[in-house]
Parts: C-alpha cells; sequence; structure tokens
C-alpha cells in the first residue's frame, strides 16, 4: 500500500539517503534497520513532508504520489508519523494531546471510538487523562505519542525508533501494542528501529538501509543471516553465533 | 602583520584623514551630516562588535548614551570637559558589565526586550532622582561647536575601528568569532563563552557612554526624555543590520546610506517622513536581507565566478 | 598497557532526565594509552555518558575523575582545558571559517595554548595529520562529509588533549570512507593516544579498540576484549535480541 | 472631525505635488520651520506650532507679502519634521539654513529642542524668537546666544503667577490656605514644582499632598485619591497634555472638592473644553490670552477659518506673534539681512495678536500670561506679568 | 481595598494592551513592534465613530473587531510570511520580524499622521463616578476592566475548550508536532496574528475611553506590551493575565504606599528581575 520509489534526500552536500525504495504491503509491520546515519529518520521525515533537506523520488500511497504534499494534507491521506523524540506537546494534557489527533477531518468522525480504543491499547493513559505530557516517563510519553497517531485514524503508522531508551518490560509492551495495532485495527506499520530483539519478535518484513542505500531486505530471520548485515551489525570478523 | 593588513590600515588612515578634513572643505550642512555619520558610526560599529559573533540583538545603547549625556551634564561645572569622557566610558562599562554578568544567559527575544526596559529603567530612576533634589533640565553650555565635536566623535570612530581590529585580531575576537559560529564547540574548544561575551558587552557600553558625553554640548539642554530616547537604540541596530554585522566596516556601510536616505526623506517629504521611513524599511528587510556587506560580497563572488 | 596509569574514572555516574535515567550509575576507568570502545543499543545511554564526561552536561549523581581531580559537573570549557577533547555526533564546524581557522580554534583554546604563528603552524601540522592540508585555506561549506569530520578531528587534535571523546566519528561515511577513517583512528592509537571512541561500526571496535565497555537501557552490561564482550550471550542478546525467542 | 480628515489628506497631496512642482517664484522669502510632526511632542506641536505657521504664511500672502524696503514678498514656508529628537532638529536648521539657504527660520518647539538648534541659528545669525521655550537661564542663554529671544515666560513668573492668584482666592475668603501640589517628572514639572514650592510657603500657603509621577503613567487615580485624602483648598498640578486630561477626568470622578484647581500644559487647549464641557468651568490653567480682546478674537477666527482647528488659549497666540515679531522686523529693518533684523527686535517693540511684544535687555519677553481660566467656554487670562486684559479669577465651582 | 481595586482595574487595561501581542508572538512568532499602533488605530477609530457620530466604542469595538482581523491577516500573507518561509532559524526570523514590524509601526505612523494628523484625541465617555466599597472609581476603567475580563475569560475558555484554541496552543508549544497531527501551521498562523491584531485593536478602542492619545504614542504601547508577554510567559495567556494584574498592583502600591514618582521605575524593575530569576517569564516553558 505504500511504496517508496528511488528516494533520495541531500543535506547541502550530505546525502543522506540514495535512491532507496521501500514496499510495505496492508496490514503488515515492516521494519528499516540500519546504522546511525544511514538515512532510516530521513526516509519517514520524507514520507511525512516534513523533511528539511532536499527530496526527490516518488512516495506512492495506494498508488497516489503524495511526495511534496503539505505535512498536514499528508496525514489527511492517513499517514501518521511518531518521529525520533516522540513529538508530544509537552505542556499539554494526555487528553488534549489525544485529541489534537484527531484534528484532521479524516479522524473527526470516529474521534470518539477511535479514543476508546487508543484507552484500550494503553489503558495506562485512561489513569492519567489530565496529567501534562511533559512530566510523564519516556515511555508513558511514547504510550501518547503513539495513541495521538492512532487518534487521526491512519491508514499506516511510521515510527521513529519507538523503544529507544526503554527497558526490556517497556519494550515489551510496546512490541504488544504494536502488534495490536496490526491486528486489531488493520493498520499498516513502519518502524526504524535499532531494538534487535523488538525486531525479531514483531516484523513481518525487514529492510536494512546502509550509506543510504538497500542493502537487504526480506523476513526477520532471513535478514538476520545475510552476510552484510551481520557484517554492519557485528563487523566481519564475527563468526557466526 | 600581512600585506594585505598594512594596505588596509593605510587605506584606514587615508580615509580618516581625508574625513577630518571635512569641516575645512564641506559645507556646514555637511559638517552637521558628518557629525550625525560620525555619531552612528562609532555606535554602530561598537554595537555589532558585540552583536555581531553573539547574535544578541541589544537595545540598551540609548540606555549608555543617556548616561554619558549625563556624566556632561552633572559634570561639566565641576570637572574639566576631557575628564568627563573617561569617566562617562568607565561608568558605561562598568553598567555594561554588571548587566551583562546578569543577563548574558538570557536568550534570543528576552534580552532583547530586557535591554530595553533597562534603558527605561535607568531613565525613570535619574528622572526620579532628578526629581527628588530639583534639579530641572540640566544646561550644557560650552564653547564645542559642530567641528570639536565632529573631530572627538571621529577620535572615537578611530578608536573603536582600531579597538575592534585589535580584538579581532586577539584570542578574544577568534574566541567570539567561534561563539558566534557554534557556541558548543567554543566551550568544548575550552573557552569561557559567558567572560569572553561580558568582556565584550562592555565595550558597546562604554562607546556608547563616551559618545553621549560628546554629544552632551551639542544638545545644549539634557532631559531624560530626550538623552533616553529609545529611538536611538532601534536606529543603531537597523543601521547596523542595513550593514551587516560579518565585518568590522560592515555598519559604516549601513550608517553612510541610511543617514543619507533618512535625509533625503527628511527633505523631501517632511510630512510623510515616518511613512516613507517604514516603506524604505521593507523594502530594505526584503531586499537586503544580509545587508550592504552581502551584497558587496554576494558581488565579488559573482565577479570572481565571472573571471574564473 | 595494564601497568598504565588510570586517566579518567567513572564512578557510579548518573545523568537522568525527568522520569527517564538515561545513565544509571556507571562505573569504569580508561588508562594511559588505551583505546576504549563504548558500544551498546541506541538509547543505550553512549552518547549521554560522553556527554557527561565532555561537560555538556553535568551529571545527576555520581563522580567522574581526570588524573585524581574531579571533573563531575565542572563546566565544559573547564573541562576542556584539563585537556578532555572531543568530537560531535552530528560534525559540528565553524561555519564562517576557513578550514585552517576551525582547526587554530582547538589550538588556540584547548588544554595547551597557542597563539600566532605558533598556533597557526600547529594547526597546519594537525591538517597534514589528518591528511587536510591541501584544503586548509577552503571553507568548510565545501568540504565532503568525510573531510568535515576529518576537519574536526584536527581541531580536537590541536588542543593537545590528554583524552579524545569520539562520538560515532564513523557514523554515516561510505563503505571506502569508513576503511580511511579506520585506518586514520588506527594512527593515533598507534601513536599512543588516550581514546574513549562511541561506536556502532563494529569493524571499527575489534580492530581499534583495546577494551569495551557495553551499555544497554543506561547500565554497563559487560566490559572487557572487543571479542569477548562481543560473544557475551547478553551483549548478543542486546543487539540481536533473544536467539532463543 | 471628517473635514479636518479630508485637508489633511489634501495637505498631504498638496505636499507631495509641491516637491514635485519647480520652485517658487525668486522673488519670494523663504522661511523655514523646523518642529515634531512624530515622536512624543507630535501632538503639542499638532495644536500649538504647525498650525500657526500655515496660518501665518496664508495671513502674510494674503497681504501680498512681507514689505521688504519696498518690494512685497510673499513667503514660502520650507517645513521640516524633527521627530522630537534633537539630533534632527539640529540637521533640519542646518540644512535650512545651508541648503535650502532659507531667508529666515522660524524657531522650534519647545525647550529642549530650541536649545539644540540655538548654537546652528547663532552660527549663521538668524534670529530665533522662540515661542515654547520656558526657561530661568534667560540671562546666560542671551550672552551665549545673542540673537535669541524669549517669550513665553520662565518658570519664576509662572509660579510667581499661580501664587499670586491663589493668594487673591484665599484673600477674597474663596479658599483656605491647604494646598495640594503634583508634577510630572519631566524637566518643565520638575522646574515648575522646584520654582512654586519656596512662593507657595513664603505666601503662607501649606502643602499637605506633593508628590510627583513619570510621564506616560496610565493611571493617575492613586494620585487623586492621594489628594482627596488631604483634603486640600487648592489643587495645582504641573503638568502635560495627556496627564492634564487624566487628573482633570480623575478629579471629576473622585470629586475632588477644592476652590482652586489647576493643571499646566493642555489646559487651554480647545479638546480640553471639547471634553469635559461645563466641568471646565473654573479650571485654571498655565497660560492665557486676552480673551475678549479683538485683537485675539480677530486671530482666532482666522486660525479656525485656515486651519480648521481653533487656537489653544495660551501658546497658540504667542507662537504667532513671534512670527508676527519676525515679520514687522524685516518690515522695520527693510532688509533680509539677519543682524539688522535682530538688531530691529532688540529695539523696538511689536503689536502682535497678544498685544505688545517688547524684548528687554537680556531678550527676554517680561510681560506675558501666567495663568488663565475656563470662564463661560473661553480660557480667559487672569494673571500676567504686565499684560492687559486679565479678567477677575472666580471660585472653582463643584464638579456638576 | 482601594488599591487593589486600583491595581486590578489598572491590571486590566495592561491585559488588554498585552493580550493580543502574546496570541500574535506566542503562536504566529512574530514579535510585533507595531504592536502599539495597532492599538492606537483601534483608538482612534473609537474617536473618530464618538465625534462623528456619538457611537459609543461598546458597540464600536464590533465593527472594529473584523476590520482589524482583516488587516493583520493581510498583513501576515503578503508581507509576514515571506519572512517566515525565508527564514532558516528562529533566530533570523526574529531579526526579520523586529526589523518589518518596526518598518510597519512607521508606515502605521504615517498614515495615521495623513488621515488623523499629529492633534491628540480625546473625548469624554462614562467619564463618570462609581462606588465600589465607599470609593469612586471611574465607570469608563471599570468597564474596560469588565470588558478585558470578557475577552480574557472568552480568549481562555475559547483556547481551552474548542478545538481551534485546542490546535492554536499545540503550535504555540510545539510547531514542528503540531503539523503531524494535520495542522495546518501556516494557515493558523495567520489567523493568530489576525486575532491577536483584532484584540488589541478592540483594547484601544476601550482605552481611549479613558486615555488621552496622539499617532505617536503607539511605541509606549508596545514596550509595555513586550514587557508583559515577556514577563507572563510567551504563548501563555494565563501568564499575560497574571502579568498585567501583577503589573497594574505593583504601580498601584508603589503609586500609593512610596512615591508615585517611581510607578514605572518599580514596573521595569519587577521586570528585570523576574527575567533574572525566571528567564522564561512566570508561566513560561525554558526551550531546550
Amino acid at each position: 500500500m505504500l511504496e517508496v520509489r528511488a528516494l533520495s534526500v541531500a543535506y547541502g552536500q550530505h546525502r543522506a539517503l540514495d535512491g532507496a525504495s521501500v514496499r510495505v504491503g496492508r496490514a503488515e509491520i515492516v521494519v528499516i534497520l540500519g546504522a546511525n546515519g544511514a538515512g532510516k529518520s530521513s526516509l519517514l521525515k520524507a514520507v511525512a513532508g516534513i523533511c528539511e533537506g532536499r527530496v526527490a523520488g516518488e512516495v506512492l500511497l495506494d498508488g497516489g504520489d503524495i511526495a511534496g504534499m503539505a505535512p498536514h494534507r499528508i496525514v489527511d491521506q492517513g499517514v501518521a508519523l511518531v518521529p525520533e523524540g516522540r513529538g508530544v506537546f509537552g505542556d499539554l494534557a494526555v487528553e488534549e494531546n489525544l485529541a489534537l489527533g484527531a484534528y484532521g477531518p479524516r479522524a473527526r468522525d470516529e474521534e470518539a471510538g477511535n479514543l476508546d480504543r487508543v484507552m484500550a491499547l494503553f489503558p495506562k493513559l485512561g489513569e492519567r487523562r489530565r496529567q501534562v505530557v511533559r512530566t510523564m516517563s519516556g515511555g508513558e510519553q511514547q504510550m501518547v505519542a503513539i495513541g495521538r497517531a492512532m487518534m487521526s485514524n491512519p491508514r499506516i503508522l511510521m515510527l521513529d525508533e519507538p523503544v529507544a531508551g526503554m527497558n526490556r518490560e517497556e519494550t515489551e509492551d510496546m512490541a504488544r501494542a504494536i502488534l495490536d495495532v496490526r491486528d486489531e485495527w488493520g493498520v499498516t506499520v513502519l518502524l526504524v528501529e535499532h531494538d534487535m530483539g523488538m525486531v525479531m519478535d514483531i516484523s513481518d518484513h525487514v529492510c536494512v538501509l546502509n550509506f543510504g542505500r538497500r542493502i537487504a531486505a526480506g523476513t526477520p530471520a532471513e535478514v538476520r543471516a545475510d552476510e552484510e548485515v551481520i557484517r554492519a551489525y557485528l563487523g566481519a570478523s564475527r563468526e557466526a553465533a | 602583520m600581512t600585506a594585505t593588513e598594512w594596505r588596509d590600515l593605510g587605506l584606514a588612515l587615508v580615509v580618516l584623514v581625508v574625513a577630518a578634513g571635512l569641516p575645512f572643505f564641506g559645507t556646514p550642512y555637511y559638517l552637521t551630516l558628518g557629525v550625525t555619520i560620525a555619531m552612528y558610526a562609532v555606535l554602530a560599529t561598537s554595537w555589532a562588535l558585540f552583536s555581531g559573533p553573539t547574535h544578541y540583538i541589544s537595545l540598551a545603547t540609548a540606555a549608555f548614551f543617556g548616561l554619558g549625556t549625563y556624566v556632561t551634564a552633572v559634570g561639566i561645572d565641576h570637572l574639566p570637559y576631557w575628564l568627563l569622557l573617561p569617566i562617562a566610558g568607565v561608568i558605561g562599562a562598568v553598567v555594561a558589565g554588571l548587566v551583562g554578568l546578569a543577563t548574558l544567559r538570557l536568550s534570543g527575544v528576552y534580552f532583547v526586550i530586557f535591554t530595553l526596559g533597562l534603558a527605561e529603567f535607568i531613565r525613570q530612576v535619574i528622572t526620579w532622582a532628578q526629581n527628588l533634589m530639583g534639579t530641572r533640565g540640566l544646561y550644557v553650555l560650552t564653547d564645542l561647536g559642530e567641528r570639536e565635536i565632529y573631530w572627538q566623535l571621529l577620535g572615537l570612530a578611530a578608536l573603536v575601528f582600531l579597538g575592534g581590529w585589535l580584538i579581532g585580531r586577539s584570542r578574544l575576537g577568534f574566541a567570539l568569532r567561534i561563539i558566534g559560529d557554534d557556541e558548543e564547540v567554543a566551550r568544548h574548544s575550552g573557552i569561557d563563552t559567558a567572560r569572553a561575551k561580558v568582556m565584550l558587552f562592555m565595550v558597546p557600553g562604554a562607546v556608547a557612554s563616551i559618545t553621549g558625553a560628546i554629544i552632551a554640548p551639542r544638545y545644549v539642554y539634557i532631559e531624560p526624555a530626550l538623552a533616553f530616547a529609545p529611538i536611538l537604540s532601534f536606529t543603531v541596530v537597523i543601521m547596523a543590520l542595513l550593514g551587516g554585522t560579518g565585518r568590522l566596516w560592515g555598519p559604516l556601510v549601513g550608517v553612510i546610506p541610511f543617514t543619507f536616505l533618512t535625509e533625503w526623506v527628511a527633505r523631501w517629504f517632511p510630512n510623510q517622513s515616518t511613512l516613507v521611513m517604514g516603506l524604505a524599511f521593507l523594502v530594505i528587510v526584503f531586499l537586503l536581507p544580509k545587508g550592504f556587506v552581502g551584497l558587496i560580497d554576494g558581488a565579488r563572488a559573482r565577479a570572481r565566478g565571472a573571471f574564473a | 598497557m595494564t601497568t598504565a596509569a588510570t586517566v579518567l574514572s567513572l564512578r557510579g555516574a548518573t545523568r537522568r532526565f525527568g522520569g527517564l535515567t538515561a545513565v544509571d550509575e556507571i562505573d569504569f576507568d580508561v588508562a594511559e594509552h588505551e583505546v576504549m570502545g563504548l558500544i551498546g543499543p541506541n538509547g543505550s545511554g553512549k552518547s549521554t555518558t560522553l556527554n557527561l564526561i565532555s561537560g555538556a552536561l553535568a551529571p545527576s549523581g555520581g563522580d567522574i575523575v581526570l588524573r585524581g581531580q574531579s571533573i563531575g559537573g565542572l563546566p565544559a570549557q573547564a573541562i576542556a582545558r584539563l585537556g578532555v577533547a572531543r568530537t560531535f555526533q552530528l560534525v559540528r564546524l565553524l561555519p564562517s571559517m576557513t578550514v585552517l581557522e576551525n582547526v587554530k580554534a582547538g589550538a588556540v583554546f584547548g588544554h595547551r595554548r597557542r597563539w600566532g604563528w605558533d598556533a597557526d603552524a600547529h594547526a597546519m601540522r594537525m591538517l597534514e595529520r589528518v591528511g587536510m592540508a591541501r584544503a586548509a585555506r577552503s571553507r568548510v561549506g565545501q568540504l565532503t562529509y568525510i573531510d568535515t569530520k576529518r576537519v574536526e578531528l584536527a581541531r580536537v587534535l590541536a588542543s593537545d588533549p590528554r583524552v579524545l571523546l569520539l562520538d560515532e566519528w564513523l557514523a554515516g561515511l561510505n563503505p571506502t570512507e569508513l576503511q580511511e577513517g579506520i585506518a586514520l583512528i588506527r594512527s593515533l592509537r598507534d601513536e599512543g593516544r588516550t581514546i574513549i571512541l562511541v561506536e556502532h561500526v563494529m569493524d571499527a571496535i575489534r580492530s581499534l579498540c583495546d577494551r569495551c565497555v557495553v551499555m544497554a537501557s543506561g547500565r554497563k552490561i559487560a566490559e572487557g576484549t572487543p571479542d569477548a564482550v562481543l560473544s557475551d550471550r547478553e551483549v548478543i542478546r542486546a543487539y540481536l535480541g533473544d536467539d532463543d525467542a | 472631525m471628517k473635514r479636518r480628515t479630508l485637508m489633511h489628506l489634501a495637505a498631504a497631496a498638496v505636499a507631495i505635488a509641491a516637491a514635485a512642482a519647480p520652485a517658487l517664484a525668486q522673488d519670494a522669502l523663504r522661511i523655514g520651520a523646523v518642529g515634531p510632526k512624530t515622536g512624543p511632542l507630535a501632538g503639542g506641536g499638532a495644536v500649538t506650532f504647525w498650525p500657526n505657521v500655515q496660518l501665518w504664511a496664508a495671513d502674510v500672502n494674503a497681504r501680498g507679502g512681507i514689505n521688504v524696503g519696498g518690494t512685497m514678498r510673499p513667503v514660502e514656508i520650507v517645513e521640516y519634521d524633527d521627530q522630537t529628537n534633537p539630533g534632527e532638529t539640529i540637521k533640519a536648521v542646518q540644512r535650512l539654513a545651508t541648503e535650502d539657504q532659507v531667508d529666515f527660520i522660524l524657531a522650534p518647539y519647545s525647550t529642549g529642542l530650541n536649545l539644540a538648534a540655538a548654537p546652528i541659528f547663532d552660527r549663521f545669525g538668524y534670529p530665533m524668537v522662540t515661542h515654547t521655550a520656558t526657561t530661568d537661564k534667560v540671562a546666560e542663554l542671551s550672552a551665549q546666544f545673542p540673537n535669541m529671544f524669549f517669550s513665553l515666560g520662565g518658570a519664576q513668573g509662572i509660579a510667581t503667577g499661580v501664587v499670586e492668584v491663589l493668594t487673591g482666592l484665599r484673600d477674597r475668603g474663596d479658599i483656605g490656605n491647604r494646598v495640594a501640589m503634583v508634577n510630572v517628572a519631566d524637566a518643565f514639572g520638575i522646574e515648575l514644582a522646584g520654582a512654586a514650592r519656596p512662593q507657595l510657603e513664603a505666601a503662607g500657603f501649606e502643602i499637605v499632598y506633593e508628590t510627583s509621577y513619570p510621564l506616560g503613567t496610565q493611571d493617575l487615580s492613586p494620585i487623586m485619591k492621594g489628594a482627596v485624602a488631604a483634603t486640600p483648598d487648592a489643587f495645582v498640578a504641573w503638568s502635560y497634555p495627556p496627564d492634564t486630561f487624566a487628573l482633570t477626568e480623575q478629579a471629576v470622578i473622585e470629586n475632588l472638592a477644592v476652590g482652586a484647581f489647576f493643571t499646566a500644559v493642555g489646559t487651554s487647549f480647545p479638546g480640553y473644553a471639547g471634553r469635559f464641557a461645563a466641568q471646565a468651568e473654573g479650571v485654571l490653567g498655565v497660560g492665557g490670552v486676552h480673551a475678549d480682546g479683538a485683537a485675539f478674537q480677530e486671530y482666532a477666527a482666522r486660525h479656525e477659518a485656515v486651519t480648521g482647528a481653533k487656537p489653544d488659549f495660551w501658546a497658540s497666540a504667542m507662537t504667532y506673534s513671534t512670527f508676527q515679531v519676525l515679520e514687522q522686523a524685516i518690515e522695520g529693518a527693510g532688509t533680509t539681512d539677519r543682524a539688522a533684523v535682530a538688531q530691529y527686535i532688540k529695539d523696538n517693540a511689536f503689536e502682535t495678536v497678544i498685544g505688545t511684544l517688547d524684548y528687554d535687555e537680556n531678550n527676554n519677553n517680561p510681560a506675558f500670561w501666567t495663568v488663565g481660566q475656563w470662564q463661560g467656554g473661553v480660557f480667559k487670562g487672569v494673571a500676567s506679568t504686565g499684560r492687559e486684559g486679565a479678567v477677575d479669577v472666580v471660585v472653582k465651582p463643584a464638579w456638576q | 481595598m482601594d488599591i487593589v481595586i486600583t491595581g486590578l482595574v489598572l491590571g486590566g487595561t495592561y491585559a488588554l494592551i498585552a493580550m493580543g501581542l502574546n496570541l500574535q508572538y506566542g503562536v504566529a512568532r512574530i514579535m510585533n513592534l507595531a504592536n502599539g499602533e495597532i492599538l492606537v488605530a483601534g483608538a482612534f477609530a473609537a474617536f473618530w465613530f464618538w465625534t462623528a457620530a456619538q457611537l459609543s466604542p461598546l458597540l464600536t469595538i464590533f465593527l472594529v473587531a473584523p476590520v482589524a482581523y482583516v488587516v493583520n491577516w493581510l498583513i501576515y500573507v503578503i508581507i509576514l510570511r515571506p519572512l517566515v518561509r525565508r527564514a532558516k532559524s528562529r533566530g533570523q526570523l526574529e531579526v526579520d520580524a523586529i526589523l518589518t514590524t518596526f518598518g510597519l509601526g512607521f508606515v502605521a505612523v504615517g498614515l495615521m499622521l495623513a488621515v488623523m494628523g499629529g492633534d491628540y484625541f480625546s473625548y469624554s465617555y462614562l467619564s463618570v463616578p462609581v462606588m465600589l466599597f465607599g470609593e469612586p472609581y471611574g465607570l469608563n476603567r471599570i468597564v474596560a476592566f469588565l470588558a478585558a475580563v470578557v475577552i480574557c475569560g472568552a480568549l481562555y475558555l475559547w483556547l481551552n475548550r474548542s478545538r481551534a484554541g485546542l490546535a492554536i496552543r499545540a503550535i504555540a508549544t510545539a510547531p514542528a508536532s503540531a503539523r503531524l497531527v494535520g495542522i495546518d501551521v501556516p494557515r493558523l498562523s495567520a489567523r493568530a496574528f489576525a486575532l491577536g491584531g483584532a484584540v488589541t485593536a478592540v483594547g484601544g478602542a476601550l482605552i481611549s475611553t479613558f486615555l488621552t492619545l496622539d499617532a505617536s504614542t503607539g511605541v509606549i504601547f508596545t514596550l509595555k506590551a513586550l514587557v508583559i508577554v515577556i514577563m507572563g510567559g510567551v504563548g501563555d495567556v494565563r501568564g499575560t493575565i497574571v502579568a498585567a494584574l501583577l503589573l497594574g498592583l505593583l504601580e498601584t502600591f508603589v503609586a500609593v504606599l512610596i512615591d508615585p514618582g517611581l510607578t514605572l521605575a518599580a514596573a521595569y524593575l519587577l521586570f528585570v528581575l523576574i527575567l533574572l530569576f525566571r528567564p522564561q517569564g512566570l508561566f513560561g516553558r525554558r526551550t531546550t
């Protein structure tokens, strides 16, 4: 349903992304892997229309090109991004953050229903509706961010390192929530992640970027066995574990 | 010193000598414009010495300028005039140092408004103190005419340029360029950014104060509303930004055309001067976002490109 | 090298941001002439640890000692003058200056302070050292990505640091550049510099580091030679997830 | 109001057209005028200064011009805005002198701006007949700038006038001797409060409340409450127009019960009566004119006809009078030689809309109005230092 | 007691002066130095309608508000939006906004001078005493205070209860994130700027009932508004209200109990002290 074709992003002299292509099917969880600076975040930002650099290439959502649209229109096409650093409204309360998620016309009709489902997804948010988000822990803020994104009634949810800085339990909770998003809402998930454990647990499909290019793609097991991937992660001299 | 530096220094000396001769070959009207230009050149250049590298926009010029006029106004009956200028400088520097210590950690617009508030605060306190002591508007009756004031300002301008040039060659100047580019890098390179900024903030403080002290005899009558007029602070900022703060001579190329522009507007649109001035302003901001320096540098780059 | 004196030690260094503990009671020592790798998955607190050492952030608890002197909580410029110099995760050059001036910044204000001709000559030497002498007069905007990294490294070297902190210095390089980069750092290692490097490129870690500290979720989970820690079950799990999942 | 708006637009259009038009006939007498059109004093300048420049030029040209040694020369005004900034005043006067090479320059507006311009007037020998400068340093200033003339009177004279008026009311048994005095903390207010204080005390008044307030204070009700609490018999405020209006309004609201209510600059503005209407009755203010005199009434009528606005009852007529002094001196001297004209001003007396103006050995006009009072919708002079036409002061009736 | 009431009433006036600027700076990120001129223009409109048609300022504001809204919207879209687009950083935008709005202020003063001359404009409206707790107060000030309460209250409720208000607050706290939830940031910024201008102009119309103004007085109000907005914390309505009331109370306390000559000095001292100890303002948040 989402197809990124030959997407390039350049910041001045530096090419962060060099003709990368990614395909994401309906109700799939696709993970983009890659070392720091591999251009993963630039890819998500370019899809969401908020990339500061020069963007070239196509972004097709169910066949329609959304590249170059204003960010609020892309949201209304059903693309939700939870950026690195979460991008929550720290000074506003949980319920206000969630209400803002349903700001666009796409989401308004189903606001009440979506709210119930978000509360079911993250019961913790229900207990803390009035808390100011800034005062919450990182894991809780991530719940707000994802909850807010789900309020926009998206077709595809993009997450940039959703479990960065979380401990094991929080990571497991988050992985479960992401699976729920796919299974119960039927929403496609495209995420950038470093935590291999989580990636292996939840993804249907993995795409590995290195130096701005795609170096591997496949199921988690395939990718994990890929020599090039192993080299990128643990170095060349490591014998297969 | 390199050959270019000797050349620049020589050029500057020639300009200075020519400028100093203005009273002999120009009409009094041009002398008056010369005083205006010299005054704003001094203020804008010293302003840019601090604000150029640090990107802090200070609207405190009027505060220091006003302090300086009061040093002259109060001291003229008690002390020799020539002693008042250094006193004004010291007072300006000390006040600037204190203000700097307290406020340079404020960022962006907070610093802007703070300096504006500071000028108003000083003005209010002086007004109140005057009222308490029953002193009225102060008269500064001297024999100093436009010519003497012009030469003094020119001398001060020379000092500011020399100082700016020396600072530019000094460790402090180098530190400030680094701070201007990236404060984080500056700190991690071992620069005490706070101290450097406070030291540099004292320069425009002292210079504006001395300028006020020099100008006081020209105004003859000193009262807070005129001495601390906030418009001065804004004019200085605008002239400096119009010229460009990246170079030592940047503000100067803003001051000269701006002075002639205001003069032209004042002359031909006496009833619409504010309106025309405002429109000119918008045009400048839109068409010259990097000031004249940017324009000149751009032209140079293009010229180089044409040759290459 | 095990007999060499300890240059830097962290004792219970902790940093909290609001509810999140990014660095949780980290202890380790760095010996003179040692190259130590600080590794771990993203978000594990490596960069924050580096920021604590360089003074970009003040620790919320614990202490950091440089040659017997506590530097925890000192401002960055004081730490820099004591001889700890760093590169930044996203390269930070001084855009208005030439390459030479960028490097001079390190020479003038760093651990050993030079000025005038001495500083220029020293900066030039550092540029030669990283292979950038030809570009001394260029503006930094004209440089390629790897060259900006070299210039930043030269600036850091110009301050004659006792401890060099490299924050993902190899990240974002293409394969050829990567080889050049690794060679450059190896040459520094061969000079006997004390280096802490935060890195994701495991090839580099293996070939450069004497020792590694592995972090996950703000804690130290392993310490030892690169081969040893990279075979450690917990480390593998942290990087690649549970094998037996 | 509508008419004025149109007038200003028309004036603007004319000014733009004039800038493009070729210079006027060679025989016109070029007269420079510098004053604030913008900045803090623009309001005062718009009431007192600029309309009189316009009126005077219209009057002179209606007569065919100024008779200079037998030729009638019309006047052409070259006007500049000084933005209430002494630096700009200096530049503008300099420009008039050397670029426009005007024959004469009208004195600028307000004390500070006059003094800033004085050295340049002096250097070029222009006679400087000030209209809105008040100073107690007349002797020193006229020694330094021999062609500078002072018309409006000094702080001492004005303070004396106020004290005399209060003393008169007290001696008639209309008020007691409790006085509340406030001043704007600006040169004008400070100077006058300083001058009035000892005189009030010498006259046996008790100052029961005294305070100052900064220029630009947006709420004067605490001051008026303080004054009310002190139960004075007379209230004296050395104020500027915006605070004159505000103090009067507060006095009405707080129902300040005094037999004498004095506010300074702005009281004599026609807008004061326009705003306060019947409540202005009996209010004392600085200045005044011989309001019932034919000269003033005729002047006021022309002022309204030509400029569309009424003159104020103090400095307007004074401003116009100084222009008349200049005009008559040029005619009297029969030349545009500035030294001769200045000497003529020193040596002669002039008949003007405020009566005879005769400068003393210090170039000072000793006879000026000090206090006026709103009586029946007209602001009439009640005290002066030797002007004719003063009316009796009346006790302030209760606010209505 | 009368000190408190007088102080609160003055504070209400200050809230009227500063509230619009808070919206403009907090949401649209434009530090509008022409704020005072908009205020004076509103005051002038009230004066003109009163003298020409005896139309009460309380009715005039319903004419002033939409006109000011449209004018400010046009100013934003035509003049300021290109600057917002062009600015590479927040600092760059701030410098450009300062210069541009300063120029706009000049243009506004010039236009007002051309239209209405430099004369003072003052008129008497509701200048009658009302008794509160046995003390008289000017009815016009009380009315302006009540209007300030209504306007601030309405604004507060609108920002906190309505969907559009929520979006405005979202832009004020995190403009980058606002895009991600489908908020059309450029469009809403323009609206916030326009709304701010409308509030300022209405404030001007209300304060003209008791203050004497002329075409050049705008800068005084700009200064005061800047001080209040910065003191209260950018982008927070509560901060502006609290700062305005605080300032009103302080000035009145100083005037009554210490010396009226020190009111403005005390106001600036308070401002300076607040910035020293809470650089982000009373309700502001430190930005990282």
